[in-house]
């Protein structure tokens, strides 16, 4: 310790993100204790390579694409076709497989623009307070009194079924829950010290809001994004149990077990694989998400 | 002068992803019957985790203890049981903390949580001597009182945010004494006080000491404060005591470099000091501390065997221990 | 007489605050303060917690708006400056706050940090940005290896190192340092006291001093101001002030602080501070007043006055004293 | 005090316009034509027109928007077009139904999720805890439409033990309107069978409604267990010889139950949004599945109805869990 | 480990065989049944609006003077027990029978027939279509008690075809409760006011409406008074599963609304029996013959040529015929046209090719009815069919208010669009005024066909009297709409119903809506 006085700066990168490097490796540490937040990311890299090599592994691609082999309907789980088929004799694991890049869209476009929308204002509202905030914040208020399921089904049954319709909706109904949560966080940071400091000594406010507040908030907005992404997920495929979701032919798992559930109980694998889709991959993201907040944002409320 | 309370060669870890903090590395302290002893040391060097590890409220993990025993009325508190403590705790050994606000429960009046402490004590006493509902509250209004609370009944009523500072720690004092216990450890209990409330606080521990004939564990990193109310005074570093002795003893004559350096870094208020002395460098890492003495690294007088040799607390006179090979 | 750098009027800040769900209150956190700062001189401030000390320093660097009052620095009247012309003022006005930990942001590294008012006020960049950041480190003792450090794995007092470098990156004319050591171990708090103490002299700062401790307020300051509930009750020279202290409020202080080899400090005072939302009438000081108060305290506010020289006193009592031998 | 509440309404009167209107404008994007499908498939042009006129259609959108939000304020959210009945009649007829539903699924989520967190937080890191941990999620991830059909055909269909759907069996009239919940009023008018019936009835879509609410109740409760058990009081009152089960259940239930009270505010009106699904899976005759079946046929009014009957729900639960915080929080109390 | 408790639980689901005894909801020693259907029944007013369900309602509460029964189906005397028409079928007269009664006693009469054709055409909803162009109010006679007669403003043949579907309302009762002049609309919506073998007795909207069997009904029970039914409970079940379910626990008597796959599971169940009826609800997919790609005659063909017709059966597990012309089989005047395509692909390619799009490599929207599976099917046929030519297709579900409205103007119909359209009476103007250029803007409609010659051969055929007159026409029409090939030919439905075996007396009539049973005649044979 004593030697460090005469010291020069650390050159090397590795030397340099010491700190960073430990950061993250405790951060790994704590997660990998974790017996539901390991189970959470096993569960979304499944999810993740599924989505990204998904019609190479499905085995009847061709299924996925609006084929039909009336001959070969309905037929249970076999070795041939382990999840059985569906109405139109299609594989039902093929399109649950491919299922997965539909809703990792679904799930993808609908946090993204929510969070596009709802991480600007929210940080405004709350840098800026007083009135400014007080007209954001109660406009948040309205949008989030409306439950979102049945805003999106007004918002769909208006526009017409179809993914980007009901993706539309959902990120439409999604975005007050990011004002809420970097509006509240801002406010907690602005009490901070550094950030009076970082006045004090003459910074602009865009340079507070994007050097000091928007990297704190980073964490929080991890963590509810991933979990976000299994709640859209789950959204969207409640909209196309309704049948207001996804066009036929491309497989989207609440379409199908919209389909399947006429199809219960005799053909119970029809609408059992599809839904044990949407269980685990929101299951994982949750439980990912979760696995996060313990690592990341501690003391935040489990909302 | 038998001893209420012995610390022998007490070493703990604290087990984190880092690797084990070496947080207490042979503590050796003894506290007699009525006696008040004071901790003083600055942040990090253990003397909280020492009041707590009396108290039994160290989580395991991460916290491990290596060695050692702390004895208290012959029993090993290292081995007390769940039912054990329910009797110590409370009614032997009671704990006083730092900021009386955080401690308080703010959703509970103060009545109901001075009276469920008594309560608590109610369950270790022969049915015959139990206090009902009226006598718990009766006796809760008398230690208020005790504790010089004005309105003592009237303040059973209310919640902790309605009290000022002073009134709160006043409350926790109370709280602490209402089983009787033969030692008192108060864990920085003026640090975050005013400096006239703080006066008021000492002025009042140092009463009840004398009343209830106390024993007492003072610990604080203010010199000036545990100097008012202990008759004894041991300095711990990083871990270890480095100087125990009686007050007067201690400031009159400091063998150890690190109460020497303590001493001189203290501001005066009489007079116009041109200069202040600080001590050089920083505290260790408990993770990798310092071969040897563990001060030596910030030590005036450090040569080699002080960075391999660790230095033992011993006895200069009968009153005056140190750990310093050059004391 | 020279031009006083910094001179504050009337100073009043008023805010409201949220008591429970429905109601409100006013605090009035500074009242009516006017004080002024020589070039080149330290001022201290102390007080207890609420007296609105720091409060006073938020005002005047214009971190918050005042309800009332005049700003004066360098004859300049800076109440109402804003926009570019305010933060043209920040590189004259600097401020080290109390709390290390929390006035670093722990996601930007040491360089981040101290680098931030280098490029904010001035725009650099690149090389020169480096080298003046090392140049601030070096100035502050702090070893250069730790620049790309977080502030979590410095210890409190080198952050407060840094603190300090980023304050005097822009070469301020005058420094508020807010308890800038109170959050730290005593051995620190001698090594940054005396290193202000340079630092004052090497760049020939003015320094407004804020603290709750009188000790380090005589070590660091050439005058003193004591403040209470939001107003300042007495100042004048330090020795003055703190050798004679003419108003009963600071000569309980005075009293209360523990004295080292004497026994506890004496306790002038009772009852405790009143909240800056429920002011007493008249004199604010009057419910802890030791002296017998006249009724006059109780309806009317005293002013300063001069009891000799430039050191004034705000108390009836002590007026009518001083007035009665020389009439 | 006065003011506040003045205040609240004021906010509240403008959330629920803000809301009528947001909901006004998309409903009628909607290309649909409800009167055209009313007047059947073989009507001709003027009888659509009448059934326009009849229902205000044939005038323009400002115009309709300005006559709906007056009959809003005269308490007239307009008619159904499907039904032909007024939008309040409709909404008296089947709020109770989810009312019940709710409330039962509301008393499922406290009284599984507050212990449940409580245990979890307790026995962190145990595999209690992640036991705990991963039932809770699951809660979250189930969709509800899945998890209501698996439930009814095992339950209900496979092992008979509970009907598959609606409130009560055929033949059995419904008790006596009092409450017009017939949990209570089966038993305010003492029909005991009536009782039992409407309670196997309600199990399985209460279950399903309550499943992720409870949830987060648990989540939430946790979260904030683990806080309250690492705060000073606690260890103050474990130094003081509390024992431990007093200070789990007295010193830090209380302290968490606060944030817990709020999730279960906002997750009320989740829950009532949720019944869209919930109750069109079990037959539920309340106004999720009366908005389901409006929106389904275009009929607009209804779907308006509902959406401001539950945005009214929430802003007025959330409104009374405010006033609870200030009086069950001491420091939030007037003094 | 969830996992598993899945399969485990879905394993068990498959073992869903035995059947619980089957057990009768009693009123008294008189049998309740009970009908699981899917759709609401809003309003039962019989002059406001109509549908299955609300028509097997309004059969149940009221009566005609007239009504379809049987396969085929054929005007029975009802209220009325004879009628006779003017040779130009301009002057209508009816002669009532003497002992009708509505539900509160009053004799039916011949002014409650005025009444009620008077308040059919004034409130102009509902049935008001089918007369309103030939029938004045002031045109209706009373002749005497139990006479009455109808001067229509032109000649009109399908006259007697629409009376079965006007029923008579109780004047005083509808007077009676009459709100500022809406002819009883409010009251009638959940009140009966009519002469029908059930009165009302519970009404819960969206979840049950129940009928009781009217003592001594005028017309007698056809079953026998003894075995008569105390009522029906019209349930509404809205999962096919859940269906299903009451079925085979007994606590459903009869349902409608399986899938095909249901139907043919549930039929070799013991104790079930399974109707399967050929009905005359057509199913084509309409192309847009106005604008866009399908404007062209010769893609039309070249998709009606590519079209696995087969797998239109098979859509529906064989419960389904092709059609053979525009018009379905069971009606009056059908012909079967052989020019009809048939699946070729070589012609596909041939009239593809003479086509504005030779190689294909266009994209066609196909819009189905969200939630109607078979049609959604189709399109995934269809999908499946055209890639063959290069043509994408972009299967649509869409709402049906929403199609609606689409389909009403060439400029925004889809397109093709599948169609279900089931013909009000087994006259084949009925059909035939589909293709007429009047009846754009209707659903059934959306090619807004339109030939000049078709149209000019629907009114000569509609004002003529004499069958035999009319007959050629109508294969004119058939064989001219098929070489226009407006839309792709699709099947006709079976119509199904599954039912307890102890439910007898079921009588399936094609003129009947889909969904439609005739409650009268059924009962419940078992002790």
């Amino acid at each position: 310790m004593a030697s460090d006085i005469t010291s020069a700066a650390p050159t090397g990168w590795r030397a340099r993100h010491a700190g960073t490097i430990r950061q993250w490796r405790l951060y790994a540490h704590l997660f990998r204790r974790s017996f539901s937040s390991m189970l959470g990311l096993f569960l979304v890299v499944l999810f993740l390579v599924l989505a990204a090599a998904g019609p190479a592994l499905a085995p009847y691609p061709e299924d996925t694409m609006g084929a039909v082999h009336l001959d070969n309907r309905l037929k249970p789980p076999s070795l041939a076709h382990p999840f059985g088929t569906d109405e139109m004799g299609n594989d039902i694991l093929s399109r649950v497989i491919v299922g997965t890049r539909t809703s990792l869209w679904i799930g993808l476009i609908i946090t993204g623009v929510a969070a596009l929308i709802g991480v600007p204002l929210g940080i405004f509202a709350g840098y800026m307070g007083g009135r400014i905030r007080e007209v954001i914040m109660r406009i948040t208020d309205v949008f989030l009194s409306v439950p979102g399921l049945a805003l999106a089904l007004a918002i769909v049954a208006s526009l017409g079924p179809g993914i980007t319709n009901c993706v539309i909706a959902l990120s439409l109904v999604w975005w007050p829950g990011y004002v809420r949560l970097i509006d509240s966080k801002t406010l907690a940071l602005k009490e901070e010290l550094y950030i009076e400091a970082a006045r004090a000594i003459g910074a602009r406010t865009p340079r507070i809001l994007f050097h000091h507040i928007l990297p704190n908030c980073v964490s929080p907005l991890i963590v509810k994004a991933s979990m976000d992404m299994g709640m859209a997920i789950l959204s969207a495929a409640s909209l196309g149990f309704i049948g207001l979701g996804a066009k036929p032919p491309s497989p989207e798992w609440g379409a199908m077990i919209s389909v399947a559930r006429s199809y219960m109980p005799d053909w119970w694998w029809y609408a059992l694989f599809p839904g044990l889709a949407i269980y685990l991959t929101v299951l994982g993201f949750n439980l990912f998400g979760d696995g996060l907040r313990d690592i990341l944002d501690p003391k935040s409320r489990g909302r | 002068m038998s001893s209420l309370l012995d610390i022998r060669d007490y070493r703990l870890d604290f087990d984190t992803f880092d690797g084990a903090y070496k947080v207490l590395d042979g503590i050796d302290l003894s506290l007699a019957e009525g006696e008040t002893l004071g901790v003083v040391g600055e942040t990090g060097c253990g003397k909280s985790v020492l009041a707590k590890s009396i108290m039994g409220l160290l989580p395991s993990p991460p916290a491990r203890v290596l060695s050692g025993s702390i004895m208290f009325e012959a029993h090993d508190l290292l081995n007390a049981t769940a039912a054990d403590w329910r009797a110590i705790r409370g009614q032997r050994i009671a704990m006083i903390f730092q900021d009386p606000m955080t401690f308080l429960n703010p959703v509970l009046t103060i009545g109901q949580q001075v009276c469920d402490v008594i309560a608590a004590q109610q369950g270790s006493k022969p049915k015959a001597a139990r206090l009902d509902r009226a006598a718990i509250r009766a006796h809760a209004t008398r230690i208020l009182e005790l504790v010089r609370l004005p309105d003592a009944a009237e303040l059973l009523n209310r919640y902790p945010h309605q009290l000022s500072g002073g009134m709160r720690q006043r409350v926790l004092i109370a709280m602490a004494l209402s089983g009787s216990p033969r030692l008192l450890i108060a864990d920085e209990p003026t640090t975050a006080l005013d400096v006239t409330i703080q006066a008021q606080v000492l002025a009042l521990i140092d009463d009840l000491v004398q009343r209830l004939k106390l024993a007492v564990i003072m610990i604080s990193h203010d010199l000036g404060a545990v100097a008012a109310v202990c008759r004894r005074i041991a300095v711990m570093y990083a871990g270890t005591v480095v100087e125990d002795a009686p007050t007067a003893e201690l400031l009159a004559h400091p063998r150890h470099p690190y109460t020497r350096g303590l001493l001189a870094a203290l501001p005066d208020i009489d007079g116009d000091q041109a200069t202040l002395v600080g001590i050089a460098g920083s505290i260790p890492n408990l993770l990798t501390p310092p071969q040897g003495c563990r001060f030596h690294p910030r030590c005036p007088l450090a040569d080699g065997r002080c960075s391999n040799e660790k230095p033992l607390l011993r006895r200069l006179s009968e009153i005056h221990r140190v750990a310093c090979h050059h004391a | 007489m020279p031009e006083a750098l910094l001179r504050l009027e009337n100073l009043t800040k008023h805010y409201t605050v949220k008591r429970g769900s429905f109601a409100t209150a006013t605090v009035k956190a500074v009242d009516g303060v006017s004080l002024h700062v020589m070039p080149g001189e330290a001022l201290g401030i102390v007080g207890e917690s609420g007296s609105g000390k720091s409060t006073v320093a938020k005002v005047l660097l214009r971190l918050t708006d005042p309800t009332a009052g005049r700003i004066l620095f360098d004859g300049q009247d800076i109440t109402a400056l804003d926009g570019d012309a305010l933060r043209s003022l920040r590189r004259d006005m600097q401020i080290v706050f109390q709390n290390p930990h929390s006035a670093l942001n722990g996601r930007h590294t040491i360089f981040d940090a101290i680098a931030e008012p280098l490029v904010v006020q001035d725009g650099l960049r690149g090389q020169p940005l480096i080298d003046c950041v090392s140049r601030l480190m070096d100035l502050v003792s702090l070893p250069r290896s730790f620049i790309y450090r977080y502030p979590h794995e410095l210890s409190g007092g080198q952050k407060q190192r840094v603190c300090i470098a980023r304050a005097v990156a822009l070469k301020p004319r005058l420094l508020v340092l807010d308890e800038p050591t109170s959050a730290l171990d005593v051995s620190v708090q001698a090594q940054i006291l005396s290193f202000l103490k340079e630092l004052q002299q090497e760049l020939k700062l003015t320094y407004l001093f804020i603290s709750h401790n009188l000790a380090v307020v005589r070590y660091l300051c050439d005058r003193v101001a004591v403040m209470y509930l939001g107003a300042v009750l007495e100042q004048g020279r330090v020795a003055d002030v703190f050798d004679q202290p003419q108003h009963p409020y600071t000569q309980a202080l005075v009293a209360a602080i523990p004295k080292l080899g004497t026994a506890a400090g004496h306790n002038l005072l009772s009852g405790d501070i009143p909240t800056a939302s429920r002011m007493p009438s008249g004199c604010r000081f009057h419910t802890r007043c030791p002296e017998a108060a006249m009724p006059l305290c109780a309806t009317q506010s005293p002013d300063l006055v001069p009891i000799y020289g430039d050191h004034e006193c705000a108390c009836f009592a002590r007026t009518l004293r001083n007035a009665v031998p020389s009439a | 005090m006065v003011l506040f509440v003045g205040k609240r309404l004021l906010l509240f009167g403008f959330m629920l316009l803000g809301l009528l209107t947001i909901m006004f404008l998309i409903t009628n994007v909607a290309p649909g034509d409800p009167a055209k499908l009313m007047a059947g498939q073989n009507a001709t042009q003027d009888m659509v027109e009448t059934i326009r006129r009849e229902y205000g259609l044939d005038k323009s959108l400002p115009e309709q928007y300005a006559v709906y939000i007056g009959g809003v304020l005269r308490g007239d959210l307009g008619r159904s077009i499907v039904s032909t009945k007024p939008v309040v009649e409709e909404l008296l007829r089947y709020f109770p139904a989810t009312f019940e539903l709710v409330l039962v699924a509301m008393g499922l989520g406290i009284l599984i999720g507050v212990p449940f967190g409580m245990l979890s937080a307790v026995y962190r890191d145990s595999w209690i805890d992640h036991a705990t941990r991963i039932f809770s999620v699951s809660g979250v991830a189930l969709p509800a439409f899945w998890f209501g059909l698996l439930l009814q055909l095992y339950f209900a269909v496979h092992l008979e033990w509970l009907p598959v759907s609606g409130r009560l069996e055929l033949i059995t009239p419904p008790p006596e309107p009092v409450s017009r919940l017939y949990l209570i009023d089966s038993l305010l008018r003492g029909e005991f069978d009536t009782f039992r019936e409407a309670f196997q009835h309600i199990i399985l879509p209460a279950l399903v409604l309550s499943f992720p609410c409870l949830a987060s109740i648990l989540r939430v409760n946790r979260a904030e267990m683990l806080e309250v058990l690492q705060s000073d009081y606690i260890v103050a009152a474990r130094a003081n010889g509390i024992p431990a089960f007093r200070i789990i259940t007295v010193y830090a239930l209380k302290n968490a139950m606060l944030p817990t009270l709020a999730i279960i505010g906002l997750r009320f009106g989740w829950m009532l949004g949720s019944t869209v699904l919930v109750e069109t899976v079990f037959d539920w005759p309340g106004i999720g599945l009366y908005a389901v079946q409006s929106a389904l046929y275009s009929d607009f009014k209804p779907v308006l109805g509902v959406t401001l009957l539950i945005g009214f729900c929430f802003i007025f639960i959330n409104f009374l869990i405010d006033l609870a915080y200030g009086w069950l929080d001491p420091r939030l109390r007037t003094q | 480990m969830k996992k598993f408790v899945m399969l485990g639980l879905a394993a068990a689901l498959l073992s869903t065989a035995a059947l619980p005894a089957a057990a009768f909801e009693r009123v008294g020693d008189r049998k309740v049944i009970v009908f699981g259907g899917r759709q609401q029944v809003p309003v039962i007013d019989p002059h406001v609006r109509y549908d299955w369900s609300i028509r097997m309602m309004q059969q149940s509460l009221y009566d005609a003077m007239a009504k379809y029964n049987g396969n085929p189906a054929k005007i029975e005397p009802w209220l009325a027990q004879k009628w006779e028409s003017s040779p130009d079928a301009k002057t209508w007269t009816f002669h009532l029978v003497r002992n009708a009664k509505f539900h509160n006693g009053d004799p039916v009469d011949a002014e409650a027939v005025r009444y009620s054709f008077e308040r059919g055409l004034k409130l102009n909803k509902g049935v008001a279509w089918m007369l309103k162009d030939v029938l004045d109010p002031s045109g209706i006679e009373v002749v005497d008690a139990h006479t009455v007669r109808f001067n229509l403003k032109s000649s009109y043949a399908p006259f007697i075809s629409w009376i079965p579907w006007w029923y008579i309302v109780n004047p005083k009762q509808v007077k009676a409760n009459e709100v500022d002049g809406d002819y009883g609309q409010k009251w009638l919506t959940e009140n009966a006011a009519g002469s029908g073998p059930f009165k009302t007795k519970r009404w819960e909207q969206n979840v049950l409406y129940e009928l009781v069997a009217v003592d001594n009904y005028w017309k007698g029970w056809p079953q026998g008074e003894k075995n008569r039914p105390a009522g029906i409970i019209y349930k509404i079940i809205r999962e096919p599963a859940a269906q299903k379910a009451a079925l085979q626990r007994g606590e459903a008597d009869i349902v409608e609304g399986l899938t095909p796959d249901d139907y043919d599971q549930i039929k070799s169940t013991k104790g079930i029996v399974v109707q399967s009826h050929a009905g005359m609800t057509t199913f084509g997919i309409k192309f847009n013959t106005q604008t866009g790609p399908t404007k062209d005659i010769n893609l039309r063909k070249a998709i009606a040529y590519a079209v696995d017709y087969d797998s239109f059966v098979k859509v529906y597990n064989g419960a389904a015929i092709l059609e053979t012309s525009p018009f379905p089989q069971g009606m009056q005047g059908h012909v079967d046209v052989p020019e009809r395509p048939k699946q070729d692909l070589a012609k596909a390619k041939e009239y593809l090719a003479k086509s504005a799009y030779p190689n294909g490599g266009i994209e066609l929207d196909y819009y189905h009815v969200a939630g109607l599976e078979e049609a959604r099917r189709i399109g995934l046929v269809l999908l499946d069919n055209l890639s063959k030519l290069n043509i994408k297709v972009n299967v649509t579900p869409e709402q049906w208010p929403n199609m609606v409205a689409k389909g009403s103007k060439p400029d925004t119909a889809p397109n093709m669009t599948s169609v279900y359209v089931t013909p009000i009476s087994t006259d084949p103007d009925a059909v035939a005024y589909q293709y007429h250029r009047n009846a754009w803007g209707q659903y059934f409609a959306m090619s807004h066909y339109n030939n000049a010659d078709v149209n000019a051969l629907i009114d000569k055929a509609r004002t003529l009297g004499k069958w035999e007159e009319r007959a050629p026409l109508y294969a004119e029409i058939q064989k001219k709409i098929v070489a226009d090939q407006p839309e792709v030919f699709g099947m006709i439905q079976n119509r199904r119903w599954a039912h307890r075996d102890y439910l007898k007396g079921f009588a399936f009539s094609p003129v009947r809506f889909t969904g439609e049973v005739d409650l009268y005649p059924l009962w419940i044979d078992a002790k």
